[in-house]
């Protein structure tokens, strides 16, 4: 057998492989979200989980992909299974911001948004990053290394969550003369399924994202690209452990799971670049930025229920930056400076551009529920299906 | 001793208990109700099919108090409780004849 | 007829319903409920913010007696609901009007 | 003013209510339940040990009445509960001395 | 290496692949299922997910593969490999079937039921449409093209279900007085998952229905058929969604569920047939026939209360007979005649016997549970097991 | 291209496969005790499972690994990927025992033993069976056959737990005045994904094991292992279902749940070696102990909420003589006596040591939480967050 079709039917096969993991992430995303919100907004956190990845998938198939790549061909592995692993990585983006602006959002402007999101916004920011590269010659050309999505996905997430919230404002009820009022996680194993769920996504987002199984190195490389990123989880869920421990004697699993899940973006931009033992510091750090930036965004009233502001945005940032610190290499141009620009740049678009979206489509169709629907719920009010409807046995 | 009941929509809860803690009272028991009255229910779907809900949730407070401090908990209970929407409830009084608090004991008066 | 009542620890259920049984009490009602008293509550994290929960879990049992065993069930409540610890519980008496049994239209003392 | 008190099995519930709707209540607080009573619990399992549970699921529903409108609620809601079975439940009837709307202050026969 | 081993070892292994993927389902059935009905009968319908994947994959075990295939003889991977593929499929038939009597059935006779379905009736099916084919010669002989079972599983499934809804008749209570009562789902949360799992199972039972990934031509058409799957549910979803908003200014989660569903179902008779864009709109149709059939069937007072009908027999049979409308190829044999005598064929055999089977059954075990023990709640009555029992705290 | 490449790219692929199949154990487990558990326990044992996860694997990347297998190089794969798939087993073996002692350990100790269990005692074990073997040449050096762990997992998981209760009796409340309480489960649909999840992760488990997928021969020799494990899963579902019945003409899912997971821990030490009829036997004798078993535990006054004891330990040991049973072959080393030796040496190690350090952290800190904080459930008490905390709609 010729070794060109070994290679393309073995990365065919193991892109399809990673490209199932990340689809455990759309429930992944919809139970872990399900279980921060109250009872009454669960079905309406589920319902946009699952529009989200409808539209978004759509809306990239048919106009995403050509802009974010040019062309579907590709040599290399069926061009079917490349599409599909990068159509697994839409819907994520968007559930980084969906999840930030929960118990209030209203589902049609927001699905609105997810299909220019899928068709356009995010697929700019795979252009000049990972794909044909509009910018290439122009002075904002980027040359950050990113293998799996630190900045591309989880600070393009972040950037359009922090203008949506400041589009949509917190939660009624949830900044109240001057006090903040803890909304505590309607259902904890909910909230343990989903992050797990993520975590196991998150090897085939990586791992999948080397590329290619084809050779030993590539094997090499995946699978410490794997073990990496699993290193750099286990360690934000013990620091984020420890550190609730210190400070309340107690071990708070929600703070831990955004712990890990800290830990698991971090380490995103370069898990193949690192030796094994780095990886422990990445996410012990990522893990930390999470503990601090969750009370911090509090106090500047950016109210995110799902806490998407600190492990995502912080953390790609922080990822990003990482590689330039832990992984810098001139030679091959990854550099800290080089990282920065990047990071600099995709914020520069996503988030004026999602704001202007955002507030477009907020003259047209209010964003942010009534007051009284939020105190009624959106499944009520949105989708017409209560979660857990039963007045126990009376039919 | 009087039992005054508050049946109330679920998210004044907070603030009816601090507005009651405020003027003295030192215990209640609150239950999970839902209620059926004006304020007409909603529309639900499932699988397309569409029905009334017309039980809503509530919010059921209990508290004994001695007799002359019903008409400063009624009041204390309709400011703290009031949206001036309809569903906000009602109140109802009725006679306690005797209470034991079970730890000490105690009786009446000094079990509240 | 009365009505007592009694607010207590969710995990003494067992045995006060026991209790009451071995006095011959047949009918019980039991709803859960969140009491606010004297028994502090604790503090529960999120995300690492803390807040108060002042509500805690009992449970509330309701038994319509005849008048002549209003003491006795009294007591046994009180001797098998009874930790010593705060937060206890209480128990409260009113009086009932009439009874009446569903199932065969009997009433008052007969329906209990 | 009276309270009635009907303790009901869980799936009678519409029909109770429609029946008390058709007789021109226009109110009612409904809560969940466990019974205890003369209907003998079941058998549950659970990794293969079996244990008796004799608290049984049942709904009590309250109606806040005018004197006058007892009878007819009681025999409405007999008529809507009863299967005949054991377990069909009790209706109680005790004393209210005060009721008031909260969102209008309306009292007593008004709030009704 | 020599070709046929590269190509027995990467078949074999991909075929353990996808049917991982496919045993995702049986999760994903229980989920859904038991998120559908009332917390009564939640246990119960989960006793019936596990045991029917036990009886049902040991008779198919034991008796059924022969049946079907003829021999285990397996040239091109492990026949162990090729054995547990097909057992995998066998209690989606039986699920379809016993989902759709939900919150009536009786455990003891349904579970004989799964016995002779995958002992005789599901691998007579299969024997005729994919295996040794014994009405090969007759005029019986069916000539369908169905990938990975719009017929022979959802359809086969369908027409039991349909058999045993007449015999059981609806839950109590569910038609009173002329009137349908709706009985809403209990738990949403475990909705989307189960829906989740069921789509992410998909990718293995029709990926892995192509058969080999061990040649680029297969590759192609494994990763094809998958990105078709998935465009067919993505479709399915979205059109559901609008309808129910066009109709009740709500996105009823629900039916955008069974839209998916209903969308996949009906692809998956041809998705390795079909362009790219194809499935968008044959998914689309499935949703829709989803949204239409849900409500006629209980007009027809058959008490469904999963939607299995509308899911799988209406959209089965739309699949298969969509592969004669959008890919008839009569040179290779497929066209649309072929299709419906295919699903003619089915529905002749599976139809009748399921019917005399369940009715010699219940003339034994009734399969329907007594009035009061339905009120009662099937868990307490069939299993002593209740799925929230817990009296809040009070242990 | 070379055959080695192929092999070690092939068997790279494999391994991450076989992996993320066991990771999928680690909300299986969570998921399987969180539902088993009294809903104030429910978030405790949520934390610990994530713990467990974060803390055992990292001490056995950074210590265990070593002192089991001595080095890191690998030849056959990527020595990442055979390290992950070994750090996928650690966990396990701590959850068998933590599940053990749920409602009333306290998760500080239990962490620290989760640390020793990770990066000493379960590598030791590892050491002597499928390492380094640091016994070689002694008398105590075993030779039996476990070819995923029925022992080298399951029983050291469960001799530990044996120990833990010895030290940490039993619930409050559990016996009173010498009889038994039952505590139920309570939430039946996470009982029941948990169990799909391990039973899912098993098939990476055993299959993974085989060590290459990489020759025709092992394809078969892993398409048979899945294989057989799955029906050994099955027989001891049926029965268990089987005895349920007769005896009270009940299904109790808990227990045809136990059975399954029974007969899968008594299939794992041979899976490989097994005609595929054996597994019947085997998995249906596993049920059946663990039907016997569960109330024996209970009589021995040997609180297990879980019924690790009975699934882990009790079919660990049967698993194990098993091999011995079914597939001597004495011409490979395979004998009933060198079965018994491998579980014997392993107990006496595991049994004493984990007393000793569960005895010696015990005087530290104590395990058993103080019974008022029993009383009020560990939730509050340990983590502060309630599972479900939901006053309902009050905010
Ligand atoms: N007669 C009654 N008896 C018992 N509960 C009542 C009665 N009337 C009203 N309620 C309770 O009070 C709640 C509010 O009443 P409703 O008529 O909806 O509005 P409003 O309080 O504005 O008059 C109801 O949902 C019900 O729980
Ligand atoms: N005045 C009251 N009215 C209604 N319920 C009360 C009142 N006082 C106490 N309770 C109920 O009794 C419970 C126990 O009371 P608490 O003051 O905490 O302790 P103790 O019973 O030891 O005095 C409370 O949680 C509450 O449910
Ligand atoms: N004395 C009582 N006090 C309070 N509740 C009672 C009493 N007797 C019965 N009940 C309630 O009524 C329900 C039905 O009573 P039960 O004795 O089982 O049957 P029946 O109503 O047919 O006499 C019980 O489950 C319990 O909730």
């Amino acid at each position: 057998m010729a070794e060109a079709d070994f290679s393309y039917i073995i990365d065919t096969f193991f892109t399809l492989f990673a490209m199932t993991l990340i689809i455990f992430m759309v429930p992944g995303f919809a139970m872990l979200e399900a279980g921060l919100v109250r009872t009454k907004n669960v079905t309406a956190v589920l319902t946009v989980n699952t529009m989200i990845y409808a539209v978004a998938s759509m809306a990239f198939f048919l106009v995403g992909y050509d802009l974010a790549f040019g062309s579907w061909e590709n040599s290399s592995m069926s061009m079917w299974a490349a599409f599909l692993f990068q159509m697994a990585f839409v819907g994520k983006t968007i559930n980084i911001m969906s999840g930030g602006v929960s118990e209030r959002v209203r589902l049609i402007p927001l699905t609105i948004f997810a299909v220019i999101m899928g068709a356009l916004i995010y697929p700019t920011i795979v252009n000049i990053s990972w794909g044909a590269d509009m910018l290439d010659g122009t002075m904002f050309d980027i040359n950050m290394y990113d293998l799996a999505g630190s900045t591309v996905i989880h600070s393009t997430g972040g950037w359009a969550l922090l203008a949506a919230i400041l589009i949509m404002g917190s939660r009624k009820g949830r900044y109240v003369n001057g006090k903040i009022r803890v909304i505590p996680a309607s259902n904890i194993p909910l909230v343990v399924l989903g992050a797990f769920l993520l975590w196991i996504g998150w090897f085939g987002f990586n791992g999948g994202s080397v590329g290619s199984i084809a050779s030993k190195e590539n094997a090499d490389a995946v699978a410490l690209t794997i073990m990496n990123t699993n290193t750099a989880g286990l360690a934000g869920a013990i620091i984020a452990g420890i550190l609730m421990f210190i400070r309340y004697r107690l071990l708070d699993i929600t703070m831990i799971l955004n712990g890990a899940l800290g830990g698991l973006v971090a380490v995103t931009a370069g898990p193949d670049l690192y030796d094994i033992h780095t990886p422990i510091l990445i996410g012990a750090i990522g893990g930390t930025l999470v503990v601090f930036a969750v009370p911090l965004f509090d106090r500047l009233r950016l109210d995110d229920p799902v806490g998407a502001l600190s492990v995502h945005l912080v953390n790609g940032i922080w990822g990003t930056l990482a590689v330039g610190i832990f992984a810098a290499n001139p030679a091959e141009g990854i550099t800290f400076m080089g990282q920065l620009k990047g990071v600099l740049v995709v914020f520069g678009i996503v988030f004026p551009v999602s704001f202007i979206v955002l507030y477009l489509i907020n003259k047209l169709i209010r964003f942010r529920a009534e007051d009284d629907a939020q105190l009624e719920g959106m499944d009520v009010n949105e989708c017409g299906v209560e979660a857990y409807p039963e007045f126990k046995r009376a039919i | 001793m009087k039992r005054i009941e508050a049946v109330i929509k679920p998210f004044r809860l907070e603030d009816v208990k601090d507005a009651l803690a405020d003027i003295g009272i030192t215990g209640m028991t609150v239950s999970e109700v839902k209620g059926y009255g004006r304020q007409k229910g909603h529309s639900e779907l499932y699988r397309g099919a569409e029905y009334v809900v017309d039980f809503l949730p509530k919010l059921k407070m209990e508290m004994i108090v001695d007799d002359d401090q019903v008409d400063q908990v009624i009041e204390t209970v309709v400011a703290a409780a009031r949206t001036g929407k309809i569903g906000d409830g009602k109140i109802f009084i009725s006679d306690i004849e005797k209470i034991v608090r079970i730890r000490t004991g105690e009786t009446d008066s000094e079990a509240i």
